[in-house]
């Protein structure tokens, strides 16, 4: 029962914030004390499993919610992080006084209300609900500057996502129902026996590519454009709760309804796989070399990382699984830093490119030593979260037999300080024009966060052994 | 073959009229261009299928189905035609006339206001005001 | 409908007639009295028309008693027509605007003015005897709007607006099919289906047939006059174009 | 008791569009707007009645049902009744108050004329007599040119055209009525049914069948035989193409539905038509053209026009695809359907009401003028396009679903397109409608409230029929 009750929390807080809209705060009040509560009943509940099905559309595809392990981590990763960037998003908004605050948080909690339906749904029809209303409820926020760029951005950001959820990620639903005759998602045994070979491969394919969010190489172009989102929105949303979402749902048809074994016989379908995402990895962090746009370069290097999560996944080995899943948790911490902190910036100097920073170290001392402990923790680096998710990847890589992949995950990490560790040396390069310029440190409620995302990500460093435990798979 | 044709020209002379009847009222509807010969087209469309429905009930050597008074009990059917195309066949006339009484009305309210009921002149004048 | 040549319309119509034409083939030979066609409910109305209803014309019982639901709609249809004549050509412009020239000699009056009360007779005699001889609702209808039809030809159309306006006659063409309906209603209220003439035995007390008869009368009484006024309504606006309406 | 009160929803329209042109005009419009509500309670109570008792048939005047007329009250026809007349309750609320505006002294003939057509409308859905139906047929077609002719001087010209397809539909249907009856005999459908099943049919049969469906594929507006829908339902007054649009087509795609398998059996169509899948077919390249229409289009009225169109191909190819899945796919993709129509054609009546045109170069920043009614059509459109709680999402995947199942991938394809297409149209809206001068337009002036109480209905009725279509569809098939 109790899974309900972590849904509803945001839904409360949607309604109540549409009720007040016309007050001044009411939106981020609601969602700071929702947030709080969501993490005070995820953190009382001990991970104590519990289902619900609360309509039945078709025979066996019903509106069903369950908890696993995963969910829960999950579900706590993107309340904590909720709460941490409504703080946040109140500094950043109040500095450059937004008249349409309530507006946004009121999207704001509807979008988490849908990514945590994703997270706790315990059949594919659910999730494919939840995940349509995710796009619905965060283009709002993408276009929410409402001037020409947001029009182009929204645009690519609706027709990629929903063009392709459409497209594809329907259709490979339905063809698997209409096969199986059932949308729960521990179905591998039916699908290995009814799905025909060609047909499997078909529906893997449209899976792959149809969950968008997880802006696998062909269908990435919606990320960079939802840069022109307000920070926190592509701190949580676009580095956290959206793409982890996609992510999520890729780990959820990969493992539990088609099943590992059904692709041991299939090795070159299997390469194939790992090809697409590998080369999603290298070209993207590439790209992101020569992005001069801060947050630009830093949504590239998310692709990449997604990149990462996804080869973990289609490796089909469990230790890569739980290397995926970790580096979930580790990328989300050490990527929300380094939005801040762009956001940071924003706010205090209104600069966006990286080129523009130059001498700015000295300005913002903790602002970028947090950048810098973020990006450590993106390259790996030890001490940081990103060395147990890469660790276990690393090790996944060895015990499925591809040492090309190895390769390629150190090959990423290389590239990944190559695109974030400049940014650092351009701060903290003498510039005489920043001396007497006015540039404090970044406003207290951008840098209690900023603190807190940084500290987080070392400390997952330390305490691994029990989110091994959570998350290792039976 | 022959015995179809016997079979079909013989036997069933009144479809076949009725079906000549069609093709000539679905020639004026979809052919012609001037609206009311569409509507003439219709109307012998309609009567067209008036006629089909009643050589269907049809009987050789019945009298119209009015049965004499009092010889209700020792009566034999095929002395009488089949009532219930006749009946049908009513409703199909009145239905008939409603909807020609409409055209011709439409008819004249289209012609004081485009001056003409030819449908490709109405159409001309109709592209012209959109442009 | 759109230009098109007029030889592929002529292929197409004789396609479609070939296709008719293959269907005729099978249907049951024209004209011998054993088709399946009488066997279900034409014989079935021959031998019971007269004794149910006492009504030897079988089609007027077939017409305003078996099937009475699709008259009501027929006179629906008719009622429906006027209304959207009248809708159509529909003008607030007024009489005068409308001119026209009566030019039809005294004799032709003089002869009218014989002429139409027989008519008008003859047209309630088929009403009347709608029961025994070809007649009924609708055939009476049209007689008797003829009639005002050729009043409006002889005397002018003006005349016969003074003497029947159209604003009275479309309310006597509601009141036509108002007629049939609260004849059905009554048989509802009574308990009976919808149309079942036999609920009114206990109105009219007589015996079972003859309720169904008079319930017959009644009902083409209805369908008369409503048919009447529509084709009267439809000829007066189509001649005046509608300037009628103030 | 409550078998001989179910008349009454035919009959309470019929005395209301009698008595309606006697009465003086505000007295008749509200008498109209107490009609729609009787009927619909009227159809919820019969429906319940159904529920817990099996259906049940209605003689009239008394007559079996070889020799009189029947009628037939099963769960589905309730249902589709119970949508038609809260339609009709809704356009009422929604239109009464400026009715005196649009018609002036034609008022109590169009609420009698509308009566009519939600009469022809119940009569077509619960008829189980083909003649009965015929008549039905033409008294809701007399009724349609009636009201599209109501409108400014185009509308007479459309008009025509319907009236001329419309009756040649007609007449085309009662040949293939003539057809069965010359064969068979008997003239009602269950009838019809019992001496059809253990016989070979042949080719007059054969003959009839397709003659019934090519008069009810005009009378659809199916892709061959569209030409007059659009100039129709576009150029008549909102207030009439507000009802009509939704419910005109699918009540003739539920005849189809009706007459050819009351008649036949899915086995003998299919052996009588062999290339039934040549409907499907035809379904999919309408679906792709009338797709790549709609983006084109620089009018909302005209844009929903053609997703209506698309979606009446949607009902002729899960049609025709003739398997179980497929046939109630068919079903309640009919009520679904008819309900998002509504609901598009009821904020283009409300955008309409304050911006006086629909064409996209006028509705700039229409988003912060009237917040409430663009929220309400961008929820339809969402609906149409497919979106998971509204019923759009489960009608597309059940049709899709059937689809799938019988091989016919290709037709599946095509509703997907045609919801990409969707996607596309509307997105070309947004900026218009959300982004540009939003800045301008200082307060929002949106509709009075009784008209934010229907939009709010239609909307409700998206959700409600989308979370509760698995029990709607244990309930049809």
């Amino acid at each position: 029962m109790f899974c309900v009750y972590y849904i509803l929390i945001p839904l409360i807080v949607f309604l109540l914030t549409f009720v007040m809209l016309k007050v001044k705060y009411s939106g981020a009040f609601f969602n700071i004390v929702g947030s709080l509560s969501l993490i005070f009943l995820l953190f009382s509940s001990q991970f104590k499993l519990s289902t619900i099905s609360i309509i039945e559309f078709l025979p066996n595809a019903s509106l069903a919610f369950a908890t696993s392990n995963f969910s829960f981590i999950f579900a706590t990763l993107v309340a904590f992080l909720w709460f941490v960037t409504v703080i946040y998003s109140m500094g950043y908004l109040r500095t450059l006084d937004d008249k349409k605050e309530n507006k946004f948080f009121m999207f704001f909690a509807i979008s988490i209300f849908s990514a945590l339906g994703v997270a706790f749904s315990s059949n594919l029809f659910t999730m494919y609900l939840f995940y349509e209303l995710l796009t619905i409820s965060t283009f709002p926020l993408v276009s929410h500057y409402q001037d020409s760029q947001a029009v182009s951005s929204g645009r690519k950001y609706v027709l990629f996502i929903l063009g392709s959820s459409i497209c594809l990620l329907l259709p490979a639903l339905i063809l698997l129902y209409s096969f199986t005759g059932t949308l729960e998602f521990d179905q591998a045994q039916l699908v290995a026996n009814n799905v025909p070979r060609q047909m499997f491969l078909i529906i893997v394919l449209m899976f792959l590519f149809g969950f968008a969010k997880s802006a696998l190489m062909p269908f990435h172009f919606w990320l960079p454009g939802a840069m022109v989102a307000p920070t926190p929105v592509s701190a949580l949303l676009h580095a956290v709760a959206v793409v982890k979402v996609g992510v999520f749902c890729l780990y959820k048809v990969f493992y539990h309804t088609l099943g590992f074994e059904n692709f041991y016989h299939l090795p070159y379908f299997k390469n194939v796989l790992i090809i697409i995402s590998s080369v999603t990895v290298i070209l993207s962090s590439i790209i992101a070399i020569n992005q001069d746009g801060l947050k630009k370069r830093l949504a590239y290097s998310t692709i990449s990382q997604l990149g990462y999560i996804i080869l973990g996944i289609v490796l089909f080995s469990q230790t890569a699984l739980l290397g995926a899943s970790l580096h979930i948790v580790s990328h989300a911490f050490s990527k929300i830093t380094l939005f801040f902190c762009a956001g940071a910036i924003y706010v205090v100097t209104h600069k966006k490119y990286i080129s523009e920073l130059k001498g700015l170290g000295y300005k913002m001392p903790i602002t970028f030593s947090c950048f810098l402990i973020g990006s450590l923790g993106i390259i790996g680096f030890p001490f940081t979260g990103g060395f147990i998710s890469k660790w276990q990847l690393l090790k996944g890589s060895l015990e499925a037999g591809q040492p090309l992949v190895f390769c390629i995950f150190l090959l990423g990490s290389f590239i990944a300080a190559l695109y974030l560790l400049p940014v650092i040396f351009t701060a903290y390069q003498k510039n005489p024009n920043f001396e007497e310029a006015s540039i404090s440190e970044a406003p207290i409620y951008c840098l209690i966060p900023i603190i807190i995302t940084a500290s987080m990500s070392i400390m997952i460093f330390f305490c691994n052994d029990f989110l091994i435990e959570v998350l290792r798979v039976k | 073959m022959k015995s179809f044709f016997k079979n079909i020209i013989l036997g069933q002379f009144n479809y076949l009229a009725a079906v000549a009847l069609i093709l000539i009222g679905l020639y004026a509807v979809t052919y012609k261009r001037s609206f009311l010969k569409k509507i003439i087209g219709l109307t012998i469309f309609q009567t067209a299928i008036i006629l089909f429905f009643i050589s269907i009930g049809y009987k050789v050597g019945a009298s119209a189905p009015v049965i004499p008074h009092g010889k209700g009990h020792e009566f034999q059917n095929f002395l009488f035609q089949n009532p219930l195309p006749q009946v049908l066949m009513l409703t199909a006339i009145v239905v008939g006339v409603a909807v020609t009484g409409l055209a011709l009305a439409l008819l004249e309210k289209i012609y004081d206001e485009y001056g003409s009921i030819e449908e490709n002149e109405i159409l001309e004048q109709l592209r012209k005001d959109d442009a | 409908m759109f230009k098109v040549s007029r030889l592929l319309v002529i292929l197409l119509l004789l396609i479609f007639g070939f296709f008719l034409v293959s269907g005729i083939g099978e249907l049951p030979l024209f004209g011998n009295p054993s088709n399946p066609v009488h066997k279900q409910a034409g014989n079935y109305y021959l031998e019971h028309a007269e004794i149910e209803m006492e009504s030897p014309n079988v089609v007027t019982a077939v017409l305003a008693d078996y099937r009475a639901v699709d008259t009501l709609l027929e006179t629906t249809v008719v009622l429906l027509a006027g209304f959207a004549v009248m809708l159509v050509l529909f003008s607030t412009g007024n009489i005068s605007k409308f001119e026209e020239v009566v030019n039809s000699s005294y004799i032709l009056k003089i002869s009218t003015k014989l002429l139409i009360p027989p008519v008008q007779l003859f047209a309630l005699y088929v009403l009347a005897h709608g029961h025994h001889s070809p007649g009924g609702g609708f055939q009476c209808g049209v007689i008797l709007g003829s009639s005002l039809i050729l009043q409006a030809l002889v005397f002018g159309v003006k005349e016969t607006l003074n003497k029947y306006p159209p604003k009275r006659i479309i309310n006597v063409a509601i009141f036509g099919v108002l007629i049939f309906y609260s004849i059905g209603l009554i048989c509802f209220i009574q308990g009976g289906n919808f149309l079942d003439y036999s609920q009114l035995q206990s109105i009219l007390s007589t015996t079972e047939s003859h309720t169904r008869s008079l319930g017959i009368l009644f009902v083409e009484i209805g369908v008369s006059l409503t048919v009447m006024s529509v084709i009267y309504l439809m000829y007066i606006f189509l001649i005046t174009k509608g300037e009628v309406n103030n | 008791m409550p078998e001989r009160i179910s008349i009454l929803i035919i009959l309470i329209p019929f005395i209301g569009a009698l008595l309606f042109p006697l009465l003086k005009h505000n007295i008749a419009k509200y008498l109209s707007l107490i009609v729609s509500m009787l009927i619909l309670f009227l159809a919820i109570f019969i429906f319940s009645n159904i529920l817990n008792n099996n259906p049940f048939e209605y003689n009239l005047g008394g007559w079996k049902r070889d020799v009189g007329v029947a009628f037939w009250f099963n769960k589905f026809n309730l249902i589709f009744c119970i949508v038609l007349s809260s339609i009709y309750l809704l356009t009422q609320i929604f239109f009464i108050p400026h009715y005196h505006i649009i018609y002036g002294k034609k008022l109590t003939k169009f609420l009698s004329l509308q009566a009519l057509f939600f009469m022809s409308c119940f009569g077509l859905i619960l008829t189980a007599d083909i003649f009965n139906l015929y008549v039905f047929l033409e008294i809701s077609a007399l009724s349609s040119y009636a009201l599209i002719a109501l409108g400014k001087g185009r509308a007479y010209v459309a008009s025509l055209r319907y009236l001329i397809l419309g009756s040649v539909g007609a007449s085309l249907y009662l040949l293939g009525v003539g057809f069965l009856f010359a064969k068979f005999g008997t003239l009602n459908i269950f009838e019809l049914q019992s001496i059809v099943q253990n016989q070979v049919l042949g080719r007059s049969t054969f003959v009839s069948l397709v003659l019934i469906i090519l008069g009810l594929l005009l009378k659809m507006g199916q892709f061959p035989f569209y030409i007059w829908l659009p100039e129709a339902y576009e150029h008549s007054p909102t207030s009439v193409s507000t009802f009509m649009a939704p419910i005109s087509t699918k009540v003739s795609a539920f005849l189809l539905f009706k007459v050819l398998l009351g008649v036949f059996s899915i086995s003998q169509i299919k052996n009588l038509l062999p290339e039934s899948t040549f409907f499907v077919h035809l379904a999919t390249v309408s679906i792709f053209y009338f797709g790549a229409i709609s983006i084109r289009q620089n009018c909302l009225k005209k844009m929903l026009l053609c997703v209506l169109l698309a979606e009446i191909s949607y009902l002729t190819g899960s049609f025709w695809i003739l398997s179980k899945s497929s046939l109630s796919a068919f079903s309640f993709h009919i009520i679904s359907d008819s309900l998002m129509i509504f609901a598009g054609f009821v904020c283009i009546a409300a955008i309409e009401y304050l911006n006086k045109s629909s064409q996209f170069k006028d509705l700039k920043g229409i988003g912060r003028k009237m917040p409430f009614t663009t929220m309400c059509f961008i929820l339809a459109l969402l609906s149409l396009i497919g979106l998971p709680p509204m019923c759009g999402f489960f009608s597309k995947f059940y049709i899709i679903l059937g689809a799938f199942k019988e091989q016919h991938f290709l037709f599946g394809a095509s509703l997907l397109f045609s919801s990409l297409m969707l996607v596309i149209a509307t997105y070309k809206l947004i900026p218009i409608l959300f982004f540009e001068d939003y800045k301008k337009i200082a307060s929002s002036r949106d509709v009075p409230l009784r008209m934010k109480f229907v939009l709010a209905c239609s909307i409700l009725s998206l959700f409600f029929v989308g979370i509760f279509s698995g029990s709607l569809m244990k309930l049809i098939s």
